[in-house]
């Protein structure tokens, strides 16, 4: 595999990165808004992982930092999505231009 | 050029085309798929790397968890047929130049640094391994992480179970 | 050398009759006032006639030379090491002479009013300002420090201010005494710089040390000689700012258009400071640094000289036009003090050459009596008949002879005639003059002969005259006419004084410097002035005696000339338009203007800009948060762009 | 083991009364609603109290958690400003009917920053961070029927995930680049190349969105407005403060090798952070806005004394931030009163308070001065070392610039006391009866700013501690 | 003597009014304690005496020196010399007056007295402070409480002249901190650390690029509270707006912070660049002075017309201090003195007029002579006093400064002074046009006649002030004696470094 170079791998996650930033910009469903950022947290999992094995297979810490994202991901969805139900509740709809009331 | 490395290149673009599909197409629903599509695909990667385990938790967490969970959510709040709105011109044309003056600097950072392997002697990624470790209290031990994303884990349900519970009024 | 501590009650005494009255008179009493203050008065007068007495037959007379006693000396503010400020008393002939003047006739016009503001509610604090007045004066003539006169000289005016204004609901009461103070403070502040500029080279405030340093080759003499200004030694501008200001003081020309309103204040007031006292004080400063004038700098006399000479003439040819009897008697008492300046302008120091400066002393001393006689005659007259104007008046010699008499005496003194007080000193000046300069002493003998003529115009209009009104014109008992006792006592008295007080033995007592003067009045130098001072007489009697349109007639003759001295030759319109156009419109308003909107408007606009900022970005907070993410990102990618490549480290 | 107790007692405790009120939640039923809260509150203050005793400095598991006296110290500052919290949320709290939960979720939040706070490893540290973000985005939706409550929750966890993107990234390329996560590790390999500093600012940029500096502030106003105020109090004060105290440590120890780098970063979010906060602060009519922005406007001070990176600097952070508690929640128990019992929250409608209510207008009076910096409140000490450290690197630019802006923020601040004590208004609020537990917070702040600037030993003590 | 005393007695005071009942007890307790201050400050003018005459030639006397922030080396250090017990003791009259004009104020009367003591208590503690930081501290103190006491008492557009003085002022401080943090770090207790103590500080001699970078800053900083042309603006807004006693304090104490603190933190600190920029402040100062005084003739309220006048009083405090020579300094401190008792009597006068008339239009007013003798001879005094009239404190005053000026060689300094003299001409045109307007003339509106004299509190207030303008008029040389070794001190430093 060392053929492929790490820099192939990181622009991968790069672009991918910048992907999901591309479609928070855009979207304006508040769920495809999170898949976006799931978008994100993967490429950075990539990272860590390559970073991991390409340069400090000594260690583990790239791995298990993976691991704690895609948990703590979860969690972060679980709760966004919770709170995006509650929003359609009260605003009847989950365009975030319809949940902008405060401002200035 | 060895299989190993088409088949990475095609994985990438698979992930990639995907996820761009994923926040580009005007139907919610298949955006979830292609996101599904796209998140198998970093598994795939993953596994192309020999990390088995994180690649089985990709799969496990993100396409057997996360993205139901949007699914399930987009079918509650949404309905599945109906096509998202465009967004405006001015905001395409912002995200885009965003990106890509983002992407371009990041990239020709990472391009610029050269990366020093350690010559330390690796240690294989297997399963135990990483079993041992999390639970661990010792050198390289995760147990205390492990306790605190359990608390987390805990947390975050009990908000969701009281946000999301239906108020009787 | 006798012991002189008393000297100092002289003037404390008034001063504690100022704060007694002052506290308590209106509530306590209101009508005993006049006769406390009376009294307080006459004991210091009569300290001062001691005093006068020990210093010119037994302490101050050294072997037939007049020195300068320091009577006491306390130091009052130090400013450094050697200039300070000393309240002290300073015992020479002038100083001596003065405080036998002022407390007399100061006493004469407590007397005078007892009668003459009886019934008025605010007598009590009348004479409380009476009692400040003469302890300022007072102190002003003893004082042995130039900020101690300077100090004096600021009480003085402000006390003449609040007596011009004692009418204090009349407006024109009220604006005079306001004119009166802030011409003479305009003239003070040349006064202050000056004593400044003195100070500062002689680095003294002492009279003695100053006069001796500045007449000396001392090292102070020659760095104030060096040290110029505009090509003037300064000690040059010192001097004349001081002239300055006892200009103001004395009503000089230009300074003198404050007097004539101030005649708005009760007669006795004029009578006492704008005629006897306050107004003389420019003449007695001028006398005070006379030394420093003769000896360094003669070109500062030659200006004290022609401005004296000047306002002696232009006084006494406005005083010809007026109609209204104390003006005439203002401008007559301006054109007198023009006597005395010039008289010490042409003056030198020492012998024979001092004679000015012995005559203008002397002018002074008489000057005082009958003036004040005439005031308090015309305050008399007003008293009975209620107005100022001429031609109200006329025919009173029968209604009120005593009062005739003492005029007729006081305007014979003023016009010079033997063997009345004025006479004596008008020779000696015109002698000076004759000696020192022949323009100055043919101007000289030109206004005395106005004199005559003027004062008589108005003593024939006032007593002769029938008036236009149907007369008598107030039909009462003769003596009702003259007011009550306390009025015509001391019209006596005057009178009296200004009959003899020319007999007084003057040259060997007040002189220059000290050592007494040989005069000789030489009856053929005397010739001329007589003869002016009789026709300028006759003339008045041919004229005014019985009412008669000759006056008219001539004042169409003179045509311009006449309507510019009845207007004064316009100073106040030009002193008006100066203040208000100039200083007023083209300074005040500015000032204000621009503070209101440019200083302080700045500091609004600095607010409103800061307002208007915070409005303008408050779209950055749309409420969208996507936008947020927006901002985000680019506030990453600014400072990643910033920091790799624009601030390097 | 017995380090274990005495090292973790703040988070064992806390993760104690976590447990003990899962239990009453789900088996037992007897406890009212009423009896709970005041039991809670005795159990937050116990929690307080022992956080004074058995302090030991240590390192646990490897270097994942390590803590000294300044790290207990500042885990007690939280307690504290968790305890008054609690107490004068209490009104909205009684009816409230999550009440335990809320509590779950607040202590967990707090636990989140304790780990945070004593971490020695970037994945403890976001760990911490999530643990106490994820549960306060949930906490800031607790105003379950308000529309305004959802909205600013969403706002937060979009943002917030957002930021935790970058943040991470940030953390790969550290990651990447130095090939450690241990704090200690990271400072040996930094060399400040540049794709080090882009990571240094992508993990900045994550700390400036939780210290809500410009231009990562956007959330903050939304949010503090939409969220129940004993949320938008410990948003501004607690997870501030305690994000705060991880920057200073981060900074100081881990950056130390590219001080130059964070100088500079730290100097342009500062005077951005201070300048807009007050420019967007004047024109607001909310006073939970009004104190959204000026917390924003504190947080560019409390930059200016981290740009000093000394001692001092560390010893008046630290020190801020208590007075900043007091001062801050003084006037966030005022607003929660007067909203909980008349649910006015407007500016215009504090118009003529004072006439009715002399007491709560004094606390929001001395609250507000000690805010602007005005002695002899202890914020003018605050701000005063704040500046002192700031100027130790010798930019008197930069001072001024700080102490001009202290006038500027003065300008709102006497806007709120003016309408209090000045404007007259035709239907003001009307006499109001405090409660005891937020009456008590009251004076816990009032003492508080009185006492902390004059004693002169407290910062002493701080200061001790903090070389 | 214990000068703490003089900072717990308005404390003690503010206290006891905080739990007072009615506004009866609370004035009595105000004036009590505010008596009790002016007996402290008069046994400390006496204790001074006595320890200067048993030759004891310390700077400061009655020291007092505790670590307060013992890191940063800031101490609570107090002392006083001849120029603190001068303000003192202006402080002190103006107090009790201020009180007693207020007797009769019902509304709020506690809070009142409690902002007015507790201003008074800066500016005790600021006047005794050696430590910068707890003179900065005191300084701030001191605006507040003048904010809320204008804002809620005040008069006019009172919200607008609150806010402008309080923001005006809190710049003034701002610029004095930054100065003073620049001058902290520029000093060197030898060891390394830095100092706030004003004594140390004057002992070492700071570079003079640090003096010319932080002179203007602590300068023109507390030239914003002692009216520095052009940002004297808060001026007269602030006193035509403030109530009476308020106005006197602006006046009389707080614009004497100011002052203060530009001769002993700014001159005396950094003397060099105090020479360097003297001609720019004597160059302001007279600019003050002279267009204070023009600016002045054009007002028409009574209360404007003092507020300007005192623009220009104020200017002769900065023109004695921009001379730098003893005297000059001398003066400038006699002037703060004369000008603190002469404008709070001023406004004293102002006030009794207008809460009988209702009015402060000089247009509108006349006559009051016949109807209120004793508050029109109080005005007259006033007056006169601000025109410089010989045996009033004004006088003395300035003419120790114009002979202080004149000391100093050079045209400019030479031309700023005979301006400066010139003003004297123009106060008095101001000041009688106003005397002659309000006081004299004829009784504008007939309801006039019925108006009663000043109350027994107006009377005592007013006759403090005029006791002590009389008392400096006539006696002039104590409060010389008293000041001038400490200014000899301050102008020893300046030109020790060679001037």
């Amino acid at each position: 595999m060392n053929e492929i170079p790490l820099t192939h791998i990181l622009f991968l996650s790069t672009a991918l990165f910048f992907t999901g930033m591309y479609g928070l910009f855009t979207r304006r469903n508040m769920i495809t808004m999170l898949m976006s950022i799931e978008l994100m947290l993967n490429s950075v999992n990539i990272n860590f992982v390559s970073f991991n094995k390409y340069l400090y297979p000594d260690k583990l810490d790239g791995i298990f930092f993976t691991i704690f994202i895609i948990t703590i991901a979860a969690a972060e969805a679980a709760v966004a999505i919770a709170i995006i139900i509650n929003l359609y509740r009260s605003h009847q709809s989950i365009d975030v231009e319809d949940a902008g009331e405060m401002k200035y | 050029m060895s299989a190993y490395a088409i088949i990475f290149y095609l994985l990438s673009v698979f992930i990639l085309v995907t996820g761009i599909l994923a926040v580009s197409t005007r139907k919610i629903f298949r955006s979830a798929i292609f996101l599904l599509f796209s998140l198998i695909g970093i598994a795939g990667l993953f596994f192309w790397m020999q990390m088995e385990f994180i690649a089985a938790v990709q799969v496990v967490v993100y396409a057997g968890g996360i993205v139901v969970l949007i699914i399930f959510s987009i079918f509650l709040t949404q309905q599945s047929g109906k096509e998202l709105q465009k967004p405006t011109r001015s905001r395409i044309f912002f995200s885009l130049l965003s990106v890509i003056a983002g992407f371009v600097l990041t990239y020709f950072l990472i391009q610029q640094y050269s990366f020093q392997p350690t010559s330390a002697t690796a240690t294989a990624v297997s399963v135990s391994n990483i079993g041992t470790q999390l639970l661990s209290t010792s050198e390289h031990g995760y147990i205390l992480p492990f306790e605190v994303v359990s608390i987390l884990l805990l947390a975050s349900m009990i908000g969701c179970i009281v946000i999301a519970m239906k108020v009787e009024s | 050398m006798p012991h002189y501590t008393y000297i100092a009650l002289i003037p404390i005494l008034p001063l504690a009759g100022f704060v007694l009255l002052g506290l308590f008179g209106r509530r306590y009493f209101s009508a005993s006032s006049g006769i406390i203050g009376t009294a307080i008065l006459s004991i210091s007068c009569l300290l001062a006639f001691y005093t006068a007495y020990q210093y010119f037959f037994e302490g101050g007379n050294v072997n037939g030379h007049y020195q300068q006693i320091i009577a006491m000396k306390y130091t009052w503010l130090q400013f450094s090491s050697n200039v300070s400020v000393d309240m002290g008393i300073l015992l020479d002939p002038i100083s001596v002479m003065m405080i036998v003047i002022v407390p007399f006739i100061s006493l004469m016009v407590h007397i005078f009013s007892l009668g003459y503001l009886k019934g008025e509610e605010r007598f009590a604090t009348y004479y409380a300002f009476l009692g400040l007045f003469t302890f300022s004066m007072i102190g002003l003539v003893l004082s042995a420090n130039i900020f101690q006169l300077y100090i004096f000289w600021e009480l003085v005016g402000i006390s003449s201010y609040l007596l011009i204004g004692f009418y204090f609901d009349k407006p024109a009461a009220v604006a005079a005494s306001k004119k009166a103070f802030i011409v003479t403070r305009f003239a003070d502040l040349g006064f202050l710089v000056g004593i400044l500029i003195l100070s500062f080279h002689a680095e003294t405030l002492d009279f003695q040390t100053l006069i001796s340093r500045l007449t000396s080759q001392s090292p102070q003499f020659l760095n104030i000689t060096a040290a110029s200004f505009l090509g003037i030694s300064a000690l040059t501008w010192g001097l004349v700012l001081v002239f300055i200001g006892g200009a103001g003081k004395s009503a000089m020309f230009p300074l003198h258009i404050w007097l004539p309103d101030a005649m708005e204040g009760p007669t006795p007031v004029s009578a006492l400071i704008h005629a006897a006292t306050m107004v003389v004080a420019g003449v007695y400063l001028v006398a005070r640094l006379f030394p420093v004038y003769a000896l360094s700098d003669p070109g500062a006399l030659k200006m004290v000289m022609y401005t004296g000479a000047f306002s002696a003439l232009l006084a006494a040819v406005i005083a010809c036009t007026q109609t209204d009897i104390k003006r005439v008697l203002a401008y007559s008492t301006m054109s007198q003090i023009g006597f005395m300046m010039f008289a010490l302008g042409v003056s030198k120091y020492g012998g024979e050459e001092g004679l000015g400066y012995m005559a203008s002393m002397f002018h002074l001393f008489t000057h005082a009596f009958f003036k004040s006689l005439l005031f308090l005659c015309a305050g008399a007259v007003i008293h009975l008949v209620h107005s100022n104007e001429i031609k109200n008046m006329g025919n009173l010699r029968k209604i009120m002879p005593i009062t005739n008499i003492c005029f007729l005496v006081g305007c014979l003194a003023i016009s010079g005639l033997p063997p009345f007080s004025g006479f004596f000193s008008k020779e000696e000046i015109l002698h000076a003059a004759f000696q020192a300069d022949k323009f100055i002493f043919s101007i000289a003998l030109l206004t005395s002969g106005l004199t005559a003529f003027y004062i008589f115009r108005l003593y024939f209009s006032i007593f002769y005259a029938t008036t236009s009104s149907p007369e008598p014109l107030h039909p009462v008992s003769s003596n009702h006419g003259e007011g009550t006792l306390t009025m015509k006592i001391p019209l006596i008295i005057l009178a009296i004084c200004a009959l003899l007080a020319g007999f007084v033995p003057f040259a060997n007592y007040v002189t220059s410097d000290g050592d007494p003067l040989k005069t000789n009045l030489s009856i053929g130098f005397s010739i001329a002035p007589l003869l002016l001072a009789v026709t300028g007489i006759l003339l008045a009697k041919w004229l005014y005696q019985k009412r008669n349109n000759g006056p008219e007639k001539i004042a169409a003759s003179l045509g311009g000339l006449y309507k510019a001295a009845y207007k004064k030759f316009y100073m106040d319109e030009v002193y008006i338009f100066l203040t208000k156009k100039i200083i007023f419109n083209l300074v005040g308003r500015p000032a204000a203007w621009i503070d209101t909107n440019i200083v302080d408007g700045s500091v609004n606009l600095l607010a409103s800009f800061t307002g208007a900022v915070s409005e303008r970005i408050k779209t950055v907070q749309s409420g969208k948060v996507q936008q947020y993410a927006l901002y985000f990102f680019a506030g990453i990618a600014g400072l990643t762009v910033l920091l790799i490549y624009v601030w390097k480290i | 083991m017995n380090d274990l107790l005495t090292l973790m007692k703040s988070e064992l405790i806390v993760t104690i009364i976590i447990i003990f009120l899962l239990f009453t939640k789900v088996a037992s039923k007897e406890w009212s609603n009423e009896s709970l809260l005041n039991f809670i509150n005795f159990l937050l203050l116990i929690n307080l109290v022992a956080g004074f005793f058995f302090q030991k400095d240590g390192v646990l598991f490897n270097d994942m958690f390590r803590t000294d006296k300044l790290i207990v110290l500042e885990k007690n500052i939280l307690n504290l400003g968790l305890l008054i919290i609690s107490l004068l949320a209490h009104g909205w709290l009684k009816k409230h009917r999550h009440m335990p939960e809320f509590y779950i979720l607040l202590l967990s939040t707090l636990l989140g920053m304790f780990f945070m706070i004593s971490a020695g490893n970037l994945l403890m540290f976001y760990l911490g961070l999530e643990l106490s973000t994820i549960p306060l985005a949930a906490l800031v939706n607790f105003d379950l029927e308000k529309r305004q409550s959802s909205e600013a929750a969403m706002k937060l966890i979009i943002s917030s995930a957002f930021s935790s993107g970058f943040l991470l990234l940030g953390i790969s390329f550290i990651y990447g680049t130095t090939g450690s996560t241990q704090f200690n590790g990271i400072a040996q390999h930094l060399d400040g190349s540049p794709l080090q500093v882009f990571a240094f600012i992508l993990l900045m940029a994550g700390f400036a969105f939780k210290i809500s500096a410009v231009p990562f502030h956007l959330w903050t106003a939304d949010v503090y407005e939409g969220a129940p105020v004993a949320i938008t109090a410990y948003l501004s004060v607690i997870s501030k403060g305690a994000f705060f105290f991880v920057l200073v440590s981060v900074l100081y120890s881990v950056f130390n090798p590219m001080s130059e780098t964070w100088y500079r970063v730290v100097l342009i979010l500062s005077v951005l952070t201070m300048l807009v906060g007050n420019l967007f602060a004047i024109r607001q009519n909310n006073l939970k806005r009004l104190l959204a922005f000026s917390s924003i406007a504190q947080a560019g001070f409390v930059l200016v004394g981290i740009s000093g990176s000394s001692v001092a600097g560390t010893a008046s952070v630290v020190y801020f931030i208590l007075v900043y508690i007091f001062s801050n929640l003084g006037a966030f128990a005022v607003v929660a009163v007067i909203s909980s019992q008349t649910g006015k929250e407007n500016i215009s409608d504090y118009k003529g308070l004072y006439a009715a209510n002399p007491f709560l207008s004094c606390i929001l009076a001395i609250s507000l001065f000690s805010l602007a910096g005005i002695p002899p409140t202890a914020g003018f000490f605050g701000k005063f070392f704040l500046l002192i450290a700031g100027a130790g690197k010798g930019n008197y630019i930069f001072i001024s610039i700080a102490a001009l802006n202290m006038v500027l923020s003065l300008y709102y601040y006497l806007v709120v006391v003016k309408a209090v004590f000045m404007d007259s208004n035709e239907s003001p609020i009307e006499k109001l009866t405090v409660p005891v537990f937020p009456k008590i917070s009251m004076i816990i702040c009032l003492s508080g700013i009185v006492v902390t600037g004059i004693a002169g030993w407290i910062y002493d003590y701080i200061y001790s501690l903090s070389q | 003597m214990n000068l703490s005393l003089l900072i717990l007695v308005p404390f003690l005071t503010a206290m006891a009014i905080l739990f007072c009942r009615g506004s009866k007890q609370v004035r009595v307790v105000a004036l009590s304690g505010a008596s009790l201050q002016l007996l402290l400050s008069a046994v400390l003018l006496v204790d001074y005496c006595k320890e200067r005459s048993s030759g004891n030639t310390a700077p400061m006397l009655f020291e007092y020196n505790q670590a307060w922030f013992s890191n940063l080396h800031i101490n609570y250090h107090i002392g006083v010399d001849g120029i603190s017990i001068a303000m003192i003791l202006l402080t002190a009259f103006i107090v009790i007056a201020g009180i007693l004009v207020s007797w009769s104020l019902e509304s709020m009367s506690k809070e009142f007295y409690f902002l007015l003591i507790f201003l008074s208590l800066g500016a005790y503690g600021f006047f005794i402070s050696l430590d910068l930081f707890t003179l900065f501290f005191f300084l701030e103190v001191a605006v507040i409480p003048k904010f809320l006491l204008i804002g809620i008492w005040g008069s006019g557009k009172k919200e607008y002249s609150a806010m402008k003085l309080a923001l005006m002022l809190m710049g003034g401080s701002a610029l004095v901190f930054v100065g003073l943090i620049g001058l902290y770090f520029s000093t060197n207790t030898g060891d390394g650390s830095h100092s706030f103590d004003l004594l140390q500080i004057s002992q070492m001699n700071i570079p003079l690029e640090t003096q010319r970078i932080f002179f203007p800053f602590v300068f023109i900083g507390f030239g914003i509270f002692g009216a520095l042309f052009p940002f004297h603006t808060w001026v007269p807004d602030g006193h035509s707006s403030a109530p009476t006693a308020a106005s006197m304090f602006l006046a009389g104490i707080s614009m004497k912070l100011g002052g203060y603190g530009c001769l002993r933190v700014a001159t005396y600190l950094m003397p060099d660049a105090a020479q360097e920029y003297s001609p720019v402040i004597i160059v302001l100062a007279t600019i003050a002075i002279i267009y204070g005084a023009f600016a002045t003739m054009m007002q028409k309220d009574l209360k404007y017309i003092n507020a300007y006048s005192s623009v220009s009083h104020c200017g002769f405090v900065l023109l004695g201090i921009g001379m730098l020579t003893k005297t000059a300094f001398t003066g400038a401190v006699m002037q703060m003195v004369s000008h603190g008792l002469m404008t709070a009597l001023f406004f004293a006068a102002i006030g009794m007029i207008y809460s009988r008339t209702h009015t402060r239009m000089v247009a509108q007013l006349g006559g009051l002579l016949k109807m209120m003798p004793f508050i029109s001879t109080v005005f007259v005094l006033a007056g006169l006093c601000s025109l410089g009239l010989p045996g009033l404190s004004g006088f003395v005053a300035e003419v120790t400064v114009f002979m202080g000026s004149w000391q100093r060689p050079g045209a400019l300094y030479r031309i700023a002074t005979i301006l400066s003299c010139a003003s004297i001409v123009v106060t008095a045109v101001y000041i009688l046009r106003a005397v002659g307007q309000t006081v004299m003339g004829p009784v504008t509106h007939n309801y006039f006649n019925g108006l009663a004299d000043a109350s027994w509190n107006e009377k005592m207030a007013s006759l403090i002030l005029v006791a002590g303008i009389v008392i400096i008029g006539v006696t002039p040389f104590w409060l010389y004696d008293l000041v001038a070794p400490a200014t000899d001190l301050i102008i020893k430093k300046i030109t020790s470094n060679g001037f």
